[in-house]
């Protein structure tokens, strides 16, 4: 079975999904949650048997679909990917255990676990069109989701969502496309397999075009400014189980294929490209989270906030050395757990009282002590408090940047002030203060169904925090490989300069050797 | 005195002409039959014609075996040319044409069904496409054309609507102006070479070098025009969406394949060895004809407010990708030529087929058109798998993957990539982001919208029948597996195609 | 001993934990015993670390585990006590647990009581990881964990618009200076390629000025947020609508002088980069002058301890900036302890006068809080640094070590900040307890608070009495660790002329602002009198408006940029343009659909235009073609290649 | 002068011009479909001037061809045209275009 773990991963949910149609409605919730156990259970599995210590593929699975053009269902895993599929599983498994209850319930639990197959789909395969298939299947639930059980506004939010990540992941088909050509160029052999490409040394001047090409792609799914101004439509119309996957898993997979492809493939390009991209990173930091600031919406807060966060993760991807990028992959999770976390929170009011407005409320720290206080829990992981897991996350994230530039991390480090501002302030108008609204008085606090999603959540984020190394561990392996892989492609000598060769570092496992 | 012919039988090769004439004889022999015995099922008419097309594949499947085996034959005073693009495309032809069949069998019986008439022209309007394929003849292709164009502007007319005898008429006039464009354009290339065969006309051009380019250049933009025509070439496409909106649904699909791969071919052997020869004015115009006709068709496409004006602008727009093929002109963009259209046939014939099943007798209340946008709204609710293979249709349409048009289309651009038309390949790509649009606009208002009031649920597929059904779903399945048979589909047309030297 | 360790470190986190639980109920006597026994618990270990530490003069390290690991970094949670962590750790759990007794009583009425406590020993807890850590990354996560602790304690009565946005002002202006302290956390990994406390200290005489010098000014940066050291100060003052037990706790004994902990952590690195310290030393007389300045005229008794603490943190600074770390070090203990007992002291006062903060509105309180008036009298002694006080030894000493570094400008600037001092501690003693009782006016029961709150400060008043008793013993303790300066004035006669001089200034001002201020005249100010009008008076009560500028060129701006960037570029240049992108497609249609007018005739025509325009193209192409050379020259002729 | 190939050529241009001029022109279903005649029939000049030029029959086999379809396509469009007229009592152009957009 665990030869096939994989596919099982892949395909139980949409083979589930199928059967689930035939289950009643009023049965079909359970249905989810049980599918969604399952599929989580598995992906623990996957851990279990996760060899930590290497840093290659795991769990390889090779069938030839089209082999004539080079197109094989590749999957495999290592300790990059490995965590974010796990993640995709537990999100799914909480957020349909959460669920409230809406119209017509079993088709949305269908559409997330179709949803499911696609995440866990993109971040498992190894094969560039296999990837893509995955990638833009994943729209078409999401699409769904929030046209259907969104907002006012929740058609011409979603429809945006789907053209715009649709456009970019074009430019990106194109690139892949040219990259497969190169490929076949070099071997005389046509493959899209990641691995195969990641072997392939490519020119720098075509390095800088196919980079140009798959940053479309990724840029838009991140979101990267300029190019983020879907998101906050798709968050702010979407329902809450919408969001919370959009923000924990689906952007995630624009900051992974960053790490998949780009760096690997194109490390030349990634040092060309590095101080334009750290600079739109910068701004994505900067400028969303004072855009964060003036809005009015709590929940279109968070979604800026997440646009905010995701540009420390560009930022450490783009680090390109090991503490950058592994800290990069951790706030990947670290975000998905607190932004997933946030848009639960903010599901939880808003199925209170229908509205996200933040004048609508105030001192519901009154009222709803334990919801103030997950809120506040998840308020201060998302301004990166130590010991939370965002902190890991974006440390190492600027940690890395810094060896590239220091005046660039020292502006990016203003995410930790501008951050800071909005959350709090956000926190304060809606916690703290006198209950003024009469319709906030009675307000119940959180039930049991959102703590199944909440209690975990807070847990991890400490967890985590404070013990990062299960996790920090396999991603620290694999990142390591993969630098040493640009360090010995790159071609020109700024690339080589930048790029630090891992295996001329130190590597601790205790700090007892200075005493 | 004349000498008397003497021609053995056996250098006529005629198992070449078997294909073709299958289904001229079926439909004379559905003639027979209705002068015999009047007044039959339309069923009766239905099922012969689809065991004729299965004799007719069967003939292909033979054809397909020995060209395996020897490679391109000449037939019949060499005017027939049985090469791997006539095979595949009379796979297509035949193919497409069984998958329509079965659509007349509508719960609704509509007007033109019930003469054997239109089996019969049905039958012999894929003769003459068959034809047209198979031979390098110009006065053949010619014919072919003309006798496929003549039983399909008929075809159109007997849907017996005020609106088809329009497009009937539209289609008509537009196809004779074509005709007469095609016949200058051969009149051209005969005066230039003496000869009206493709491969001898451009022995002979690249034999004197094209002395005389701007006559040939004449004539290039005549053929151009012609099959600018048939292919619904931006600015010669204008007929495509009234014609279409005039005739039934599964006409409409029917046109938007068969037709179109058929012009393909002969645009292909005539255009193939003028990009060949470098003719810098033609790759420009193709290139600008294909980058209008995609970009144009898919933004009228957007203001569409009807599904099958829609779907016609789309299918214009589908034509002007896989001319994107003719314009690079490698083994692989032929190739991809023909994978395409296999997929788009799947796609585009069940998603025309799924507004055939939703087609009412008589125009809904309040509606000026047959299948306008509102007619579909909150079909998940009242048609929740309908919907969903409606909008499976759609997204394959859009070129999601892993659905069967993706592959069509990466193929293709991939064509264009490993030609260094990368610019070409990124507006291609593009281009699917804006059809993506209205594709979305439909899948929008049936999964999102709510139902329109007084609409009882069923209006969505009162057409249906089990052979409608199994037409989709068949259709559905294709569209999704499509993955599957992807590796053998490839192998075959790219060994086609290859072969046929192109 | 590492028992010990372990034990002093996470009593107060079981503490906490314990109190959280019943956090959302009402109050809970036991969730305020528990914690406070607990810190006792945690102060008894403490007491055993520094006797082991004394007597062996050896440092206690443990690695607990492994916190983050990738690459190079390697960064464990490992605690290290030694003479200088021994000491604050002394210092912290001391001063926490008289304010953990003191608040049970202190908090008694308050409804979120449990919640109190749990806040309180969280603090606590980060407070001695901050003190134990032995990496940076370790004293960063004490340093961001007592700035939570502190918003979460300013902003304990949330419920207090002024409260809340206090807290978010500590906050923020904490995080700001947390950005340097990061900055210089990743300067140190980089260069040293350790967190490590010794490594990379180790490390760092190898390296380049001017690294070390960027180091020194990004860690300082970190320490002037969390020590409210200009421009960064004005979050001290209004943090002090926290409870009193917290401003005792935290924004006066311990998380305040975190900074000036840093600095003498980080004594190695500032040791080679004299210049910073120069330039911290001036910056924190500078700051001790100004502080003093504002507490002259202040109406808020809180406010004015407050003002008075950051005028003592700027002593400290100056000690450290000028390489005297352990005088640093020590006056941060001995302030500690008299700070706490006067805020402490004012929470008293508080108390009986519920709430009322104005000095003015006090007078006479003498008699009716005999206990209280003791205590706030001799910390205020102390805080003046009269003989034989605590604040005599270690503030005195501090005006010498300027003196003998020949920094005349820094020493006067302190010498007349000394003489600020206490005239405003006494300013505020003799306004509160004695003079006329003009809290009878707004009809004020005072009263004098629990007993037990008055036994749990003995401890601070006997060290604010004693404390300069152990300056050799700590002397010789913690210069194992820092530099060994001893500061003696060379020449006895100067020493006298100087330490008499010093007390004689003291004195006269103490003296001063007892005639001045015990006076019957005294009246609830009412903004009429000359010297309220006066420039010097509306500088000084307000701050020298910097909180006013602070709010109109930095938040009000910052808030209309937000909003601006929102609605004008995000939504009207970004967003638009992308929309602009779909719409302009979308009218192309809906602008060329008339093509398809139906009009079959017009078919026709643009059938037969169609064929045209590219005739007359392939014309234009054949001929030139056939005229290519002639057209090259033609084109070559007008400058085409 | 002696009336040579060019001259046929340049006939049957004229002829196609002037049968595109209609087709463009006429609004009358009718006279449209005379002008596709003519345009038809000024091939044939063409094909049989070019035929007789290079003495082979190819042109005129085509021109043969190029009538028969010509006949055929006016058997059709005629039969379209009356089934039009018997509707809409009129054969003029402007009058279908119901269908736009």
């Amino acid at each position: 079975m665990l030869d096939n773990i994989l596919s099982i991963l892949i395909f139980f949910p949409a083979l589930a999904a199928i059967l689930g149609f035939v289950v009643d409605k009023n049965s079909i919730r359970t249905y989810g949650v049980a599918v969604a156990t399952i599929e989580f259970a598995l992906s623990l599995l996957l851990w279990f048997f996760f060899d930590n210590s290497a840093s290659g593929m795991q769990f390889m699975e090779h069938i030839a679909l089209v082999p004539v053009f080079g197109i094989n269902y590749i999957v495999g895993v290592d300790g990059i990917s490995l965590f974010i599929i796990i993640l995709a599983a537990f999100f799914t498994m909480i957020g349909i255990a959460s669920l409230t209850d809406t119209k017509n319930v079993k088709n949305m639990i269908i559409t997330l676990l179709f949803l499911q197959m696609t995440m866990v789909g993109v971040f498992a395969s190894l094969d560039a069109i296999v990837f893509y298939v995955f990638w833009e299947l994943s729209l078409v639930p999401m699409l769904y989701i929030i046209g259907a059980w969104g907002g006012p506004l929740r058609i011409y939010a979603s429809v945006k969502f789907f053209l715009y990540t649709f456009a970019g992941s074009l430019v990106m088909l194109v690139g892949i496309l040219v990259m497969a050509y190169l490929y076949y160029q070099t071997t005389g052999q046509w493959s899209f397999a990641i691995l195969d490409w990641h072997r392939l040394v490519l020119p720098e001047n075509y390095q800088l075009w196919l980079f140009v090409a798959f940053f479309f792609g990724f840029a838009i799914k991140v979101p990267m400014f300029p190019f983020h101004t879907w998101l906050p439509y798709a968050h702010g119309q979407a329902p809450t189980i919408g969001s919370v996957i959009l923000a924990a898993i689906l952007l995630k997979m624009g900051t992974y294929a960053f790490v998949r492809f780009s760096l690997p493939m194109f490390p030349d390009a990634s040092v060309y490209f590095m101080f334009p991209i750290a600079i739109l990173a910068i701004i994505m930091i900067i400028y969303t989270a004072m855009v964060a600031y003036a809005q009015k919406d709590i929940k279109q807060l968070v979604a800026y906030s997440s646009v905010s966060h995701m540009g420390v993760i560009i930022l450490g991807t783009f680090a390109l050395n090991i503490e950058g990028i592994s800290g990069s992959i951790f706030l990947m999770i670290a975000h998905g757990v607190v932004s997933g976390a946030l848009f639960f929170l903010v599901g939880v009011i808003y199925d209170r009282r229908n509205t996200k407005l933040m004048s609508e409320f105030g001192g519901l720290a009154h009222v709803m002590p334990r919801f103030a206080t997950i809120f506040g829990i998840m308020i201060m992981a998302s301004v990166g408090m130590p010991l939370t897991i965002n902190f890991v996350g974006e440390f190492l994230s600027l940690l890395g940047f810094y060896q590239q530039s220091h005046i660039l991390t020292i502006i990016a480090g203003i995410a930790i002030i501008v951050g800071a501002i909005y959350m709090l302030s956000a926190y304060k108008k809606m916690f703290f203060g006198k209950v003024t609204k009469e319709e906030n008085k009675n307000l119940p606090d959180v039930n049991k169904r959102e703590l199944i999603a909440l209690v975990p959540l807070v847990i991890i984020t400490i967890w985590l925090g404070i013990y990062p190394k299960p996790v920090l561990g396999p991603i620290s392996n694999s990142v390591e490989s993969l630098v040493s892989l640009m360090h010995e492609k790159a071609v020109t000598k700024e690339a080589k300069a930048r790029i630090p060769n891992p295996s001329t570092l130190i590597i601790r496992t205790t700090a007892q050797e200075a005493y | 005195m004349l000498e008397p012919v003497n021609i053995s039988l056996e250098s006529l090769n005629l198992m070449t002409l078997a294909p073709m004439l299958v289904p001229i004889v079926g439909a004379l022999l559905i003639l027979i039959i209705d002068f015999f015995k009047s007044e039959q099922d339309r069923s009766l008419y239905v099922m012969l014609s689809l065991l004729i097309l299965g004799i007719d594949f069967i003939f292909l499947i033979e054809s397909a075996e020995i060209f395996t085996e020897n490679g391109t034959i000449m037939g019949v005073f060499d005017v027939m040319l049985i090469d791997g693009l006539a095979i595949l495309s009379q796979f297509i032809i035949v193919g497409a044409s069984m998958l329509f069949i079965p659509l007349a069998l509508s719960q609704k019986r509509f007007h033109e069904f019930s003469y054997p008439e239109f089996f019969a022209l049905f039958l012999f309007m894929i003769g003459g496409f068959q034809f047209m394929v198979a031979t390098d003849n110009l006065i053949l292709i010619f014919v072919g054309l003309e006798t496929a164009s003549l039983a399909l502007y008929t075809l159109i007319a007997m849907h017996n609507r005020d609106k088809s005898f329009e497009a009937a008429v539209k289609y008509f006039t537009m196809g004779a102006l074509a005709a007469g464009f095609f016949s200058f354009g051969s009149m051209v290339f005969y005066a230039l070479t003496g000869s009206i065969e493709i491969n001898q006309i451009a022995q002979v051009l690249q034999a004197n070098n094209y002395e005389n380019i701007e006559f040939v250049l004449i004539g290039v933009v005549f053929m151009l025009a012609s099959f600018g025509f048939k292919l619904s070439i931006v600015p010669f496409h204008t007929w495509a969406p009234d014609v279409y909106e005039g005739s039934s649904a599964a006409m409409a699909g029917y046109m938007s394949i068969v037709p179109k791969i058929a012009a393909f071919v002969v645009a292909m052997r005539l255009f193939e060895f003028l990009i060949q020869s470098g003719i810098i004015w033609l790759e420009v115009i193709l290139y600008a004809l294909v980058v209008i006709t995609m970009t144009m068709a898919n933004i009228w496409a957007l203001v569409q407010t009807d599904v099958k004006r829609m779907l016609a602008y789309s299918s214009i727009s589908h034509a002007g990708f896989v001319m994107a093929a003719i314009l690079i002109g490698t083994t692989q963009a032929n190739s991809a030529l023909f994978l395409y259209w296999i997929l788009f046939s799947f796609t585009n014939l069940g998603s025309f087929s799924m507004l055939w099943i939703s087609r009412q007798k008589n125009l809904p209340a309040g509606q000026s058109s047959d299948h306008s946008y509102n007619k579909f709204a909150g079909m998940v609710k009242t048609a929740p798998i309908a919907a969903s293979i409606m909008a499976l249709f759609m997204l394959s349409l859009a070129g999601l993957p892993p659905f069967a048009l993706f592959w069509g289309k990466m193929y293709m651009i991939s064509s264009a990539v490993t030609a260094d038309f990368i610019v070409l390949a990124l507006i291609m790509a593009l281009n699917s982001a804006i059809a993506a649009y209205y594709y979305l606009k439909l899948i929008v208002y049936m999964f999102m919208k709510e139902p329109m009031k007084g609409s009882d649920g069923n209006v969505s597929v009162t057409n249906a029948t089990l052979s409608l059904k199994t037409i989709i779903g068949f259709a559905a399945v294709g569209t999704i597996f499509a993955f599957l048979i992807l590796n053998t589909l490839l192998e075959f047309i790219t060994a086609f195609v290859y072969g046929s030297g192109y | 001993m590492e028992m010990f360790l372990y034990i002093a470190l996470f009593a107060p986190l079981v503490g906490s934990m314990f109190a959280a639980l019943f956090s959302a109920k009402p109050k809970t006597l036991i969730a305020g015993i528990i914690p406070s026994a607990l810190l006792f618990v945690s102060f008894i270990a403490s007491s055993i670390l520094l006797v082991y530490v004394l007597q062996t003069g050896s440092s206690i390290h443990v690695e607990m585990m492994t916190w983050m690991a990738t690459g190079e970094l390697y960064i464990p949670f490992g605690f290290v006590v030694d003479q200088v962590s021994v000491t604050m750790m002394m210092v912290v759990t001391l001063v926490s647990t008289v304010v953990h007794v003191y608040a049970i009583g202190y908090m008694s009425h308050d409804k979120s009581f449990n919640r109190f406590f749990a806040w309180l020993s969280a603090f606590v807890f980060s407070m001695m990881i901050l003190v134990m850590s032995d990496n940076f990354a370790g004293l960063f996560i004490g340093w961001e964990g007592v700035g939570l602790c502190s918003w979460g304690l300013i902003g304990f009565w949330y419920h207090k618009e002024s409260a809340t946005w206090a807290a978010n002002e500590a906050f923020i202006m904490n995080r700001i200076a947390d950005l340097g302290m990061l900055i210089g956390i990743f300067l140190i990994y980089w260069n040293t390629g350790t967190l490590q406390y010794d490594e990379a200290f180790a490390a760092m005489p190898a390296l380049e000025t001017d690294v070390l010098t960027w180091m020194g000014i990004f860690l300082f940066i970190g320490a002037m947020g969390k020590s409210a050291q200009f421009p960064l100060h004005t979050w001290l003052a209004d943090a002090m609508e926290g409870p009193t037990p917290v401003s005792a706790l935290i924004h006066a004994a311990t998380m305040v002088t975190a900074g000036v902990y840093l600095i003498v952590r980080a004594s190695p690195l500032y040791d080679l980069i004299p210049n910073v310290g120069l330039f911290i030393a001036s910056l924190g007389a500078f700051v001790a002058l100004f502080a003093a300045s504002m507490a002259l005229v202040n109406r808020d008794m809180k406010r004015i301890i407050a003002y008075s603490t950051l005028s003592q943190l700027g002593y400290m600074f100056a000690a450290a900036g000028l390489g005297a770390y352990w005088v640093a070090l020590f006056h941060l203990m001995a302030h500690a302890f008299f700070k706490a007992l006067l805020f402490l002291g004012a929470g008293n006062v508080m108390h009986a006068m519920k709430d009322e903060l104005d000095p003015f509105k006090m007078g006479g309180l003498k008699k009716v809080m005999k206990g209280t008036f003791i205590m706030m009298t001799v910390a205020s002694v102390a805080l003046a640094g009269i003989f034989p006080l605590a604040g005599f030894f270690s503030k005195d000493l501090i005006l010498e070590v300027a003196f003998i570094d020949n920094h005349y400008i820094i020493y006067s600037v302190l010498l007349f900040t000394a003489a600020l001092t206490a005239f405003y501690s006494f300013r505020l003693v003799a306004l509160i307890f004695h003079g006329e009782e003009r809290y009878k006016l707004f009809g004020i029961d005072p009263h004098e608070a629990y007993k037990f709150m008055l036994v749990a400060m003995s401890p601070l008043l006997l060290l604010a009495v004693i404390a300069g008793v152990f300056k050799m013993t700590y002397f010789e303790m913690v210069t194992q660790v820092l530099p060994a300066t001893e500061y003696h004035i060379d020449s006895p006669i100067v020493y006298w002329i100087i330490t008499i001089g010093t007390q004689l200034l003291v004195g006269a001002a103490i003296f001063y602002a007892y005639k001045k201020y015990t006076s019957r005249d005294i009246k609830v100010p009412d903004g009429t009198s000359a010297m309220e009008k006066s420039f010097g008076y509306k500088l000084l009560s307000n701050q020298y408006y910097i909180p006013y500028i602070y709010e109109e060129f930095v938040a009000k701006p910052y808030g209309k940029i937000s909003a601006f960037f929102w609605s004008e570029i995000d939504q009207k240049i970004i967003d638009a343009s992308v929309d602009g992108i779909a719409k302009a497609f979308y009218n192309t249609g809906e602008n060329t659909r008339e093509m398809h007018s139906g009009n079959l005739s017009t078919m026709l025509k643009w059938m037969v235009a169609g064929t045209v325009g590219m005739l007359s193209l392939a014309v234009v192409f054949g001929l030139a073609a056939r005229h290519s050379d002639g057209v090259a020259s033609i084109l070559s002729a007008i400058g085409v290649k | 002068m002696e009336i040579g190939l060019n001259h046929y050529l340049v006939l049957s241009t004229i002829l196609f011009s002037i049968g595109l001029i209609g087709v463009m022109r006429r609004k009358n279903l009718l006279m449209l479909f005379f002008a596709t005649e003519i345009l038809l029939n000024s091939v044939n000049i063409s094909f049989a001037a070019i035929s007789h030029y290079n003495g082979d029959l190819t042109g005129q086999m085509f021109a043969f061809f190029v009538i028969a379809i010509a006949a055929s396509e006016v058997a059709v469009g005629l039969g379209l045209l009356i089934l039009w007229h018997k509707r809409h009592n009129n054969i003029d152009l402007d009058s279908m275009s119901t269908m736009r957009g």
